[in-house]
């Protein structure tokens, strides 16, 4: 009897909690995309799902009531009711075809991409985003994990002419026109990662050595987050980004502002120290630094690079030590060697040669 | 009554020991016929056939030498019908296997070979 | 069929064999969904690589007085493999005889042919190491995963000879000790030939897709 | 009468070999009451460990920053927390436990097909948690690439005990399919070929059916978590590239431990194999969980389960569809598109035959005679939380709502609820019920009924809430949510709130070991088959029973396993080594 009542009172919180977190927002996010079927998937499914769930569960609680053990009460004894259950299996069979045929006409229209979108490659890696565009022929060049390195942070392949004109935004904010469909294709650089922006509602997984394809349209103009849904390493949390959903105009300019391939990868060829300065900047970009050491202070994975250089730091072992030129130099070829108090021994090893040494260490310095 | 329904059943004295008292010459025919069905197998490289046919001699090949193998020298046809049905049930689920990754390796090479 | 249907509605025994052999069978099925995933990724990967696989006939070459004759090792370790499992089902017939001698001598004879298989498959493996310089890392002949793949699949399909081999011989010594004559009850020779046999089969299906395919 | 002596040659085999030392009876004991109750203590001890870790997350989650809890210990938590539950406690206790336990009784048989074999099975098993938590001691610790152990990141720098963690790890589980498979042969030889004269396949109780059918999916399934383990092993030690393709990271080209660069794997064959493991896996969890509620249910309401025959067959249907059903996990995954087609249908499909069990459990309800008791409560506990993961589990199937909720909260709540609290309720329960049969004496009851109220309550208050976080696109595996713009204000209290939930959740599971261990000395003393139940292992003539189970003869089976309130009878249950007849329940005994 208690335990019926309560079994029900729990059944019905489900049923508040609905309320509640409708209340407080935890709720699908804004709607951005033209992904509403998914929400009314979803929806319809929890719908169903509910009155199934509340419909069985007072059952239950009915049956423990009605059928509780009482002085000489017996069970009827019935084997089987081939009859009902076979109609219990058959109306079981049409809801989950309720729920299944529009699931998948949805999913059909989510992997065809329509012909006339706009092209767009998103590239993660540890702990970072980058975007390119086909640029004015409208073709992406071929890219091949051979290319990669620190001057060619998209793996482009440099003979090839599609490549030259190309767009390269190496920092983590993508801007798109509204009202026109997007199709991306997904690059992962290293591990595992998943571009999902949660109004728009889609995700997909980026695969190193292989690509994916992911299409939406957005229809509200606003700034959205990028995150990274697969897990993907201890800065997983932080692998952020941003797009910015403006009006076609606006993006015309954005884009133009853009730098193409074929003038990229010059910075570190050249001396002046204010030079030497920015290429440090892109340097400790592409090679991912700033991922675990932040600019403005802030304690993260490693510590951070804003006014250390000069200071005294204090190790693990407790030994206190000036952080200058050849120390910044070490932590950077024999990252394990010098560990400081407060941080763990994860950082990789970085092989640069003097030049990309010189040029980290300037910009650590030009931090101060 | 039950309980003549129980010794009655053939369940209560099983055959332990199946009959097996094949005649060697048996083998011997298997043993050869294996090494008729590998030399084929082996030609069939041998004289560089290539393509579906070169497939398809193959794997007809060696499912016949598995067969052989399996029947005979593993005694499976000489078996009860519920022990060769238990046997040779579960590898369907290896063929799906087979086909689902087959697929997707051919699209991950395509995906590659179309943009590297 | 109706036998089908009689045996899973009996009581006692469904398969109406030995435990051992029963267990046996089970275990060989599960042994045959290891081996076959092993094979399964090997075509899943080398359907995924780019560049091309290398000509097997060509890497597994034997060069006998200058000519060049393709495969001819693994052919005559494939001979050996059936040869010994053809001596093993004549053991396994003679034990269901009750025949001590003549089933011992023909393990024997099938744990001589085991131990031949191990030793040209360690004198390929020398061989593909050191001439060819095939590594599980790379190769000069294509594909990086051909040497990972054929030195996991022969090398655990080895493991299994190896097994196999150890197996019989205690068998062999117990039955030749007239240890199985004194409870009279040879079913344990039939349940190592199961066994022999199986390492065979799993060998034909990797001489097929493996070094022809 | 009919216990009739039976023919050696059916029995040959079972020579019980009767302890001698204290050694050989509670260590290298051949005795499957003495195994089940080692593998029983081993993996709740490894259990216990798990709660411990899962606190810790949630500590991070609903405290962040207070507890000082790294990133690295984080991740590692939730690592070793998915793979105790799921394998090293989960399996272990429903396979090895409650299968040892109850097969040979169940069946009426001495003993185990194989004793010894089924002894070294528990010896490896320890090895196994052995190997496990050294994986602790190692440099670098436990590896924290989460339970899944996706490649590439699982080898490379940046996440956690990615040197040496990773290879404990993957020994730790080759040596645990070793021992589930000494384990597996054993029960699947003993219930096909050592059932009691009479026990035919469609006489044993559900239970036994289960705990079968689950040890057939564990031998098919197994296999591949060990082939992608090896090739894994092989990528870390030998520098293989099955799963690494070409890697960019951290501005250098990865290479492997002989120095040259990895190049043309494919990270998705190992999502591909793992879960052509991982997806069983969740079955050969959840059977057992169906056959010991189907147990309870029918034992307490004094009703024989409804349907039996259907529930066989549901079950034979689940265990075949559950081989083609894998891919649903990897829906985003980047596989091909077009298999979403089919996996999603699979997936749904599989949802019929496991409602028609739902539907016959409610039914065996309807018109029962249902004695609350403790066992009860959990039973009919687990229906509640099974009806809302399997409901769940509609969601996640269907590939196009997959889309917008994998990753998200929701299915951390889903399956925490399917193999989270409902295997706690269902293991308590079948604890609670067999627990005179093991002893002598009876579990408290009013400490069973807090240890249930809670665990269920707690059920509620965790998981529910998890599922809206869900709907709401919050991530799982985040480290924290600070400075995310789409996530309420609201969260913060929320997480906060599960956190509390989870943390008294997590101590009063306590509550239950002490009940065990309470019981076991002071519990109160019963007589031989205290709930009226009709299966064999309540007949043997001593409770506990003895080494070798039935003294003399080993009985015989004249009925099925649910003659309860059969109509006529003097008592409402008739066990079923009663012959008909005996009883002129004789036509209903559904034969």
């Amino acid at each position: 009897m208690m335990a019926s009542i309560v079994f029900a009172i729990f059944t019905l919180l489900v049923i508040v909690f609905n309320y509640y977190s409708i209340e407080n927002d935890f709720w699908f996010p804004e709607l951005a995309s033209n992904w509403g079927a998914l929400d009314t998937a979803t929806l319809m499914t929890l719908i169903i799902s509910g009155i199934v769930f509340v419909g069985l569960s007072l059952f239950i609680c009915y049956c423990l009531v009605r059928f509780r053990h009482k002085e000489n009460s017996k069970a009827e004894y019935q084997i089987e009711n081939n009859k009902l259950e076979s109609w219990l299996a058959a109306v079981t069979t049409i809801g989950v075809i309720i729920l299944l045929a529009p699931g998948l006409m949805v999913y059909s229209d989510l992997i065809n991409e329509p012909e006339d979108s706009l092209k767009i490659e998103a590239i993660g890696e540890q702990w970072t985003w980058s975007f390119r565009l086909p640029g004015a022929d409208g073709f992406f060049g071929k890219t091949h994990p051979k290319h990669f390195d620190l001057n060619n942070s998209f793996g482009l392949d440099p003979t090839d002419q599609y490549a030259q004109d190309d767009i390269l935004i190496k920092s983590n904010i993508l801007h798109l026109p509204i009202d026109k469909a997007v199709s991306l294709s997904l690059r992962s650089k290293d591990v595992l990662h998943d571009f999902y922006v949660p109004q728009f509602r889609v995700k997909m997984d980026m695969v190193p050595g292989q690509l994916t394809k992911l299409w939406f349209e957005p229809t509200i103009e606003g700034r959205y987050e990028i995150l990274c849904a697969e897990y993907c390493g201890i800065q997983h949390t932080n692998m952020r980004g941003l797009v910015v959903v403006e009006s076609e105009e606006k993006y015309k300019k954005w884009l133009s502002e853009q730098v193409i391939f074929a003038n990229t990868s010059i910075d570190i060829t050249s001396n002046s120290n204010n030079q030497e300065i920015l290429s440090g900047e892109n340097l400790s970009i592409s090679l991912g630094c700033i991922a675990c050491h932040s600019l403005d202070g802030s304690k993260n994975v490693g510590p951070s690079w804003k006014g250390i250089f000069g200071t005294e730091r204090t190790l693990i072992n407790g030994t206190k030590l000036l952080a200058d030129r050849l120390y910044i130099e070490e932590s950077i070829i024999k990252p394990n060697s010098k560990i400081l108090m407060g941080f763990a021994p994860i950082m990789p090893i970085y092989n640069l040669d003097d030049k990309e040494l010189d040029l980290i260490v300037e910009y650590i310095e030009s931090l101060n | 009554m039950i309980e003549e329904k129980f010794f009655k059943h053939p369940s209560f004295f099983p055959k332990t020991k199946p009959d097996k008292s094949h005649p060697i010459k048996l083998y011997l025919f298997a043993w050869l016929a294996l090494f008729i069905l590998s030399a084929m197998s082996y030609y069939v490289d041998y004289i560089n056939l290539e393509g579906l046919i070169r497939w398809f001699l193959i794997t007809i090949l060696a499912l016949m030498k598995a067969g052989l193998i399996v029947s005979v020298f593993m005694h499976l046809a000489w078996e009860r019908v519920a022990l060769i049905f238990t046997i040779l049930l579960p590898p369907i689920f290896l063929i799906l296997m087979l086909a689902i990754f087959a697929n997707e390796g051919n699209a991950i090479n395509v995906i590659r070979t179309t943009f590297n | 069929m109706n036998d089908l249907v009689k045996d899973w509605s009996s009581d006692v025994s469904t398969f109406k064999i030995r435990w051992s052999k029963a267990m046996m069978w089970i275990f060989l099925i599960s042994d045959t969904f290891i081996f076959g995933t092993f094979l399964i990724s090997y075509m899943a990967i080398r359907l995924t690589v780019v560049d091309s696989w290398p000509d097997t006939s060509q890497v597994f070459a034997l060069h006998i007085g200058g000519t060049e004759v393709p495969l001819l090792l693994i052919a005559i370790m494939t001979f050996i493999l059936i040869s010994s499992s053809g001596t093993m089902a004549i053991a396994v017939n003679a034990a269901n005889k009750k025949d001590k001698k003549k089933s011992g001598l023909f393990m024997l004879l099938t744990i001589i042919g085991g131990i031949a298989f191990v030793s040209m498959q360690a004198f390929e493996w020398t061989k593909l190491i050191i001439d060819e310089g095939i590594r599980p890392w790379g190769n000069d002949f294509g594909s990086q995963q051909f040497g990972s793949f054929f030195f996991m699949i022969t090398g655990f399909h080895g493991l299994h000879v190896l097994i196999g081999v150890i197996y019989l011989s205690i068998v062999s010594k117990r039955l030749l000790a007239g240890r199985y004559e004194r409870i009279d009850d040879y079913q344990i020779v039939e349940v190592a030939g199961l066994y022999w046999h199986f390492v065979d089969l799993v060998w034909v299906f990797i001489f097929a897709f493996f070094y022809l395919w | 009468m009919q216990n009739i002596q039976l023919k050696e040659s059916l029995y040959e085999g079972q020579k019980i070999h009767h302890p001698k030392t204290w050694l050989t009876k509670y260590i290298f004991s051949q005795d499957h009451k003495t195994v089940a109750t080692q593998y029983f203590f081993l993996s709740l001890l490894t259990g216990v460990v798990g709660v411990i870790l899962s606190i810790v997350m949630r500590l991070q989650l609903g405290f962040p920053g207070v507890f000082d809890i790294s990133p690295d210990t984080y991740y590692q938590s939730i690592t070793m927390h998915g793979m105790i539950m799921v394998i090293y406690l989960l399996t272990a206790i429903l396979l090895g436990g409650f299968g040892n336990y109850l097969i040979p009784l169940m069946l009426g048989a001495r003993d185990m097909a194989f004793p010894f074999v089924n002894m070294m099975s528990v010896h490896f098993y320890a090895l196994s948690v052995l190997l496990l938590f050294t994986s602790y001691l190692v440099p670098g610790g436990p590896t924290g690439a989460g339970w899944t152990l996706y490649p590439p990141q699982v080898l490379l720098p940046g996440t956690p005990g990615y040197d040496w963690g990773i290879v404990m790890m993957i020994l730790s589980i080759a040596v645990f399919i070793i021992a589930f498979t000494m384990g597996g042969l054993n029960y699947v030889t003993t219930v096909l070929q050592s059932r009691a004269r009479g026990m035919s396949l469609m006489r044993m109780p559900l239970v036994i059916w289960c705990i079968f059918l689950a040890t057939v999916i564990g031998l098919l399934a197994f296999p591949a978590l060990l082939v992608a383990g090896i090739m894994l092993l092989l990528d870390r030690l030998i520098g293989s590239s099955f799963f690494m393709p070409d890697i960019f990271q951290f501005g250098q080209h990865v290479t492997n431990v002989f120095g040259t660069e990895y190049e043309g794997g494919s990270p998705l064959l190992f999502q591909h194999l793992f879960w052509f493991f991982g997806h069983p896996e969740v079955y050969i969890v959840a059977l057992p969980m169906f056959g010991i509620v189907s147990e309870l249910i029918s034992c307490h309401a004094r009703k024989n389960i409804f349907g039996y025959k259907m529930m066989v067959w549901a079950l034979i249907v689940i265990t075949a569809i559950s081989f083609i059903v894998w891919a649903h996990h990897m829906f985003v995954a980047g596989m091909n598109p077009v298999l979403g087609f089919f996996f999603a249908t699979t997936t749904l499909i599989i949802a019929i035959p496991t409602a028609i069990k739902v539907y016959n459990w409610v039914l065996t309800l309807w018109k029962g005679d249902i004695h609350m008791t403790v066992p009860m409560h959990y039973a009919v506990g687990f229906i509640f939380t099974f009806i809302i993961g399997g409901l769940g589990g509609l969601f996640l199937g269907n590939v196009s709502v997959d889309v917008e909720l994998s990753d998200t909260y929701f299915v951390v709540g889903h399956f925490h609820v399917v193999m989270g609290i409902s295997p706690i309720l269902a293991m308590c329960g079948g604890v609670h019920h067999w627990f005179p049969l093991i002893t002598g004496r009876t579990m408290n009851n009013f400490l069973g009924k807090i240890h249930f109220w809670g665990t269920f309550s707690g059920a509620y208050l965790i998981y529910i809430p998890m599922h809206y976080l869900g709907l709401g696109g919050i991530l799982r595996r985040y480290y924290d949510f600070q400075g995310l713009a789409y996530v309420s204000d609201s969260l913060k209290d929320m997480n906060i709130f599960i956190t509390l939930a989870s943390i008294v959740v997590g101590l009063i599971q306590f509550i239950f070991l002490f009940n065990i261990i309470w019981s076991y000395f002071k519990g109160k003393k019963v007589g031989k088959n205290p709930w009226k139940a009709t299966t064999l292992e309540w007949q043997t003539t001593t409770m506990p029973p003895g080494h070798g189970n039935w003294p003399n003869n080993l009985p015989v089976v004249h009925r099925w396993p649910y003659d309860y309130s059969v109509p006529g009878a003097s008592e409402d249950y008739i066990p079923q080594n009663v012959p008909i007849n005996l009883d002129t329940s004789g036509e209903n005994s559904n034969e």
